[in-house]
């Protein structure tokens, strides 16, 4: 069995394989420590951390739609000090890299949680979550006006020498602009998608099933509006880029990879199945083997045009 | 220790009215799995449902390394799985969650099963626990509910334990006539439960559970609850099954899959 | 049996019952007539028409996605001159509304398809697909900026007095915006949501599947977006909805009924089952007889928040 | 006439490797489907395959009301339709598409039908009719190839016609060995194949039927092929089965499911 280079390098961030899993779908990753072995994977995004714990939204949060599911938790998690002294020291045993996804209400919440993670041990990267959708405040905002989505990252780009991926919201009409946004901000790497703004309604109570009224898809059915994205992103930036959205075997990873991405995230998945994020890895190993390739980076953004008129 | 694999399908077969009981061969969950605890088991057709769902386990059968939960057919996991043949597989995770908690010394203490409907069989492993480490057979009251004769479970395994045993129906059809709570009144006004000897573990609809809570904290009776919510990963990441809670700084929500299933009916704040 | 008002007057427009089949769906009707009792349809929402004949994308144009479908049919349709002389004789034949949807590559085209069809007997409203995410040119562009939508709007409303149905896109950052500027031009009714663009790739050849490399994702998977950009819009506009996207059964039709839309459209689901839109009509007068409600008109927009903290 | 209705599965047996015959009952199908047409044919998990499929109808039952298909195992809806029992249903939309057109008056035409694995199906229904409608069995040449011996389907259904029937397979495990163009320059060097009495009739995968076309083509037959395109509707509505045919105005596209699925070869702009 030919071994297959998995190594990526994304920018300044060193992955030892391109396969992560997604913030909010592995906690802070001791949650799946005895089902999945945490050296193998190719990093870790933790859940959304915020200057102060968060309590988090009513329930009911979530709900299941056809192929996916809207989740509204409203960024429930210890806060920063909690993650970094109650959290991060489990982390640290493990090879994998670690990437703190950051969501604030401000600029000023942006810079200090960034400055506060600087240079703490065992953290590998950041990830701006200017996306997340259920936010009161901000979180929308910042995602979806690419005036703040260049400040946002400007600002904390001055605030830190980790690497910064910043994560895209697909709530939006052009999401290269946005792209290009955080680039000019000094983003490093850029991960898209975030999760999609829907609804969900109970026939039978004429009530909305979410407590929060909205909440943002993920699975399955968001993937061809992913795969999408990941595609025109890479023709317009330069920088590396993580895709997810509905990546729920390797096939959809590949595919992932195929439109530009050059490491991919796995998020609802890992619901459903905690060894995901290794069968995923696996499968990619094993697809590089049978299309004759030798290094993963080699197949990102190949993907090429159908035949003409070539039979489905 | 907990897995997340395929088990094969020992056994599934009907026990009442649209209630099966599904034996399955794994023995992680069969060494492991403590009273209270659960099983996340998907079966999917397509992606629906997306994410499985979670069932309490009933019995266990170490030395064959089998076990098995009861389940309601209500909506398409559940149908899905009423289809499972031997032989067929479905994907299990667990054992997950806390377990109910025993005072001790277990056997001075007077513990009192209350179970609603298909919330009885976490109470089953319990009350077998219980026996089998040596509480006296008249120290374990289960008061077990259903709405009509058809939809009780687990009668036929509580009796075979030999406790203390109440069957109540609503309509009246077996057992007493009313609601779990009726016995429970009842036994207090007797005062065969005395506040500072007994402990309640309660399993069944949300209504159920806050009625007995409610009248536990009346009469100031230890109480747990094993709350229902709905748990998209059973694993503690995603927090879609928060419970709200009352702790030292104010309202708090604790995670039914890890932090609970079972929680200290006192801290739970009802709907 | 209790006899429920399935009446509806939108605007201008009244239909029969709330039950539309949506563009590019349903054909000219004729396709489904032995299928399908075409006089107890609400109404026909036809084919995409363009001025001149199209013959649409090369093939494969369409493929399945988690419960959707990307297509990238490229307009193809016989033009509005065949539309006349070919297809409206047999529509005229049936009770049932007939709205024709039209697609114009300039101001002038959506002008001239305006004037042709104002006063023609047997068409009862004009629907304006500046949504559709299929063409090269001029298409995308309308619908998603919402300058352009206001103009074509307001120019094709000064060229007829037929009811004039604008057709969201739900390409963009706040739909509301573009409802409003459609409301703004003069449109009577609006209708939403077109599809979502998204794209598949063939892991196994590296190829997209689509011909035309992205396509337009219908279907249930898209049922939670278009739900909530229909909620959205009723709260943002006064004029009446025309709700679609993943409408499978009278289930999801009755949650766009409680959303806020005063009629919904069937799409995708008469592709696998050709009567679903009789079996959509049937199962929203089942549930109104089991609601207790007398007139179907009095759920639209009725949805309620949630209970707070009820099980789910 | 058509329908759209869930049909009952009369039964569903095994033909050949991966490929399997279903019986429905449809008395609708049964008396109209003409050789050449089709039945959409929808089995769902979930919301997958989201559409139906495209399967042709090989042999009419009309004094039962019922009508067969034969299907290869290729991916999500065959692995379903392959589940399926006696008494089971499955959705099904027909008869659909054009058929077959046989030259006036057929007794005198020399009836060449080229099949090409799972294609064989209609044009068994086809030769079956000619037969009936008094066509001489020896005007009737049936070619029926396939990859391997046991992917061959129908050969015994056209052997009982007593038709002029020729198998080949690729690699020579069952009658001759090659390509069914093989059978064809044969036949045509030993003057069999006369231009101005033949008719050919095609079925099989594109890459067959573009290789039969063209020897027609070159031999001056007329030469119908059935085409096969993914068809979400089969309707005619959906336009996701274009076909790129030459017409008096150049370049256009035709519905596979309602033009089609059998165009005249001559049309047909190859890929
Ligand atoms: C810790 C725990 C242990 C459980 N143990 C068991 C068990 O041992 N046996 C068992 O049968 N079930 C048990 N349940 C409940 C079970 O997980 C759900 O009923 C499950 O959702 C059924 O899946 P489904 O896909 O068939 O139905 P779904 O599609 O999930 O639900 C169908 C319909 O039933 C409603 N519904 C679902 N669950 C409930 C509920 N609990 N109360 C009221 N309405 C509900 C839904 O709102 C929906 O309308 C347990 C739940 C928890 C949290
Ligand atoms: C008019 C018509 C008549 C047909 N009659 C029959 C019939 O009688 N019996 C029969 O078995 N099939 C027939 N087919 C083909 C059949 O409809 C497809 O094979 C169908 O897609 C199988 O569905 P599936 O969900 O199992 O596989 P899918 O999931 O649709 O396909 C699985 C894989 O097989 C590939 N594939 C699918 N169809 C073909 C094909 N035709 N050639 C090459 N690769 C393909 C797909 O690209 C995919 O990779 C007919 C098609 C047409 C258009
Ligand atoms: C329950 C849940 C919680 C999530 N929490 C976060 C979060 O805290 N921060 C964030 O950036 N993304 C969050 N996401 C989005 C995921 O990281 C991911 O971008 C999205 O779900 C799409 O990928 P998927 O379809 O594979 O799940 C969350 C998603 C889910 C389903
Ligand atoms: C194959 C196909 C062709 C379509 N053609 C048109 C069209 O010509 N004009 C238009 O406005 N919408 C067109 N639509 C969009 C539908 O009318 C509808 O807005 C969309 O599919 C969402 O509804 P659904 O999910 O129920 O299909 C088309 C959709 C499909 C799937
Ligand atoms: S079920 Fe996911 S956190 Fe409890
Ligand atoms: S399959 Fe839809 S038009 Fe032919």
């Amino acid at each position: 069995m030919s071994k297959v280079k998995m190594e990526v390098q994304l920018g300044p961030l060193r992955l030892q394989n391109p396969v992560l899993v997604a913030s909010g779908t592995f906690g802070y990753g001791s949650e799946y420590a005895d089902l999945v072995d945490l050296n193998r994977l190719g990093g870790i995004m933790v859940k959304g951390t915020t200057l102060h714990p968060r309590a988090g939204n009513p329930m009911p949060r979530m709900v299941e739609t056809a192929a996916g599911c809207l989740n509204s938790i409203g960024l429930q998690n210890v806060g920063v000090e909690a993650f970094i002294h109650e959290k991060l020291p489990f982390l640290r045993q493990y090879r994998c890299a670690v990437i703190v996804n950051i969501a604030g209400d401000s600029y000023e919440e942006f810079e200090q949680l960034a400055e506060r993670l600087d240079g703490v041990d065992g953290v590998h990267a950041l990830e701006l979550n200017i996306s997340c959708p259920n936010q009161e405040k901000g979180g929308i905002h910042f995602g979806v006006d690419p005036e703040a989505t260049r400040k946002v990252v400007s600002r904390v780009r001055r605030r830190t020498r980790l690497p910064l991926i910043v994560k895209l919201s697909p709530n939006v009409t052009d999401i290269t602009v946005n792209a290009r946004a955080a680039v000019d901000g000094g983003a490093d790497i850029l991960s898209l998608v975030n999760t999609f703004v829907g609804t969900a309604i109970d026939a039978k109570t004429r009530r909305f099933k979410l407590a929060n009224i909205t909440g943002g898809l993920s699975g399955p059915a968001i993937k061809p509006l992913a795969l999408y994205m990941v595609w025109q992103v890479a023709q317009a930036v330069k920088v590396p880029l993580i895709g997810m959205g509905g990546i729920m075997n390797a096939t959809d990873a590949v595919e992932f990879l195929l439109a530009g991405a050059s490491a991919v995230a796995v998020g609802t998945a890992n619901y459903l199945n905690p060894r995901v994020s290794i069968e995923v890895l696996e499968g990619i190993e094993q697809y590089l083997r049978e299309q004759g390739e030798k290094d993963v980076k080699d197949i990102v953004g190949t993907v090429k045009r159908c035949k003409p008129e070539s039979e489905f | 220790m907990r897995c997340a694999e395929y088990c094969e399908v020992v056994a599934n077969r009907q026990v009442a009215t649209s209630q099966f009981e599904i034996q399955l061969h794994s023995p992680v969950v069969a060494r492991h799995a403590q009273p209270g605890q659960f099983v996340q088991m998907r079966v999917q057709s397509g992606y629906e449902p997306l994410f499985g769902r979670p069932f309490s386990v009933f019995r266990t059968f170490p030395e064959r390394g089998d076990f098995s939960v009861i389940y309601l057919v209500r909506g398409t996991l559940t149908q899905l799985l009423a289809q499972k043949r031997r032989g067929d597989t479905v994907f299990v995770v667990g054992p997950l969650g806390n377990r109910f908690l025993v005072r001790q010394p277990a056997g001075e203490v007077l513990h009192v099963l209350v179970a609603g409907g298909v919330g009885a069989p976490p109470l089953y492993l319990l009350a077998e626990e219980l026996v089998q480490k040596g509480v006296p057979r008249q120290q374990v009251v289960v008061v077990n509910g259903a709405r009509r004769h058809d939809l009780l479970v687990c009668q036929e395994h509580f009796a075979e334990l030999g406790v203390h045993l109440w069957a109540v129906t609503e309509d009246g059809s077996l057992g007493e006539k009313g609601k779990v709570t009726d016995i429970l009144k009842g036994l207090s006004q007797r005062g065969e439960l005395p506040s500072g000897r007994c402990q309640v573990y309660a399993c069944g609809p949300s209504a159920m559970l806050e009625a007995v809570a409610k009248f536990a904290q009346k009469h100031d009776l230890p109480c747990q609850v094993s709350m229902e919510t709905m748990m998209p990963c059973g694993l503690g990441v995603c927090l879609g099954c928060a419970v709200k809670v009352r702790t030292s700084n104010g309202i708090d929500y604790k995670r039914a899959c890890v932090d609970g299933p079972v929680f200290d009916a006192a801290e739970v704040v009802w709907a």
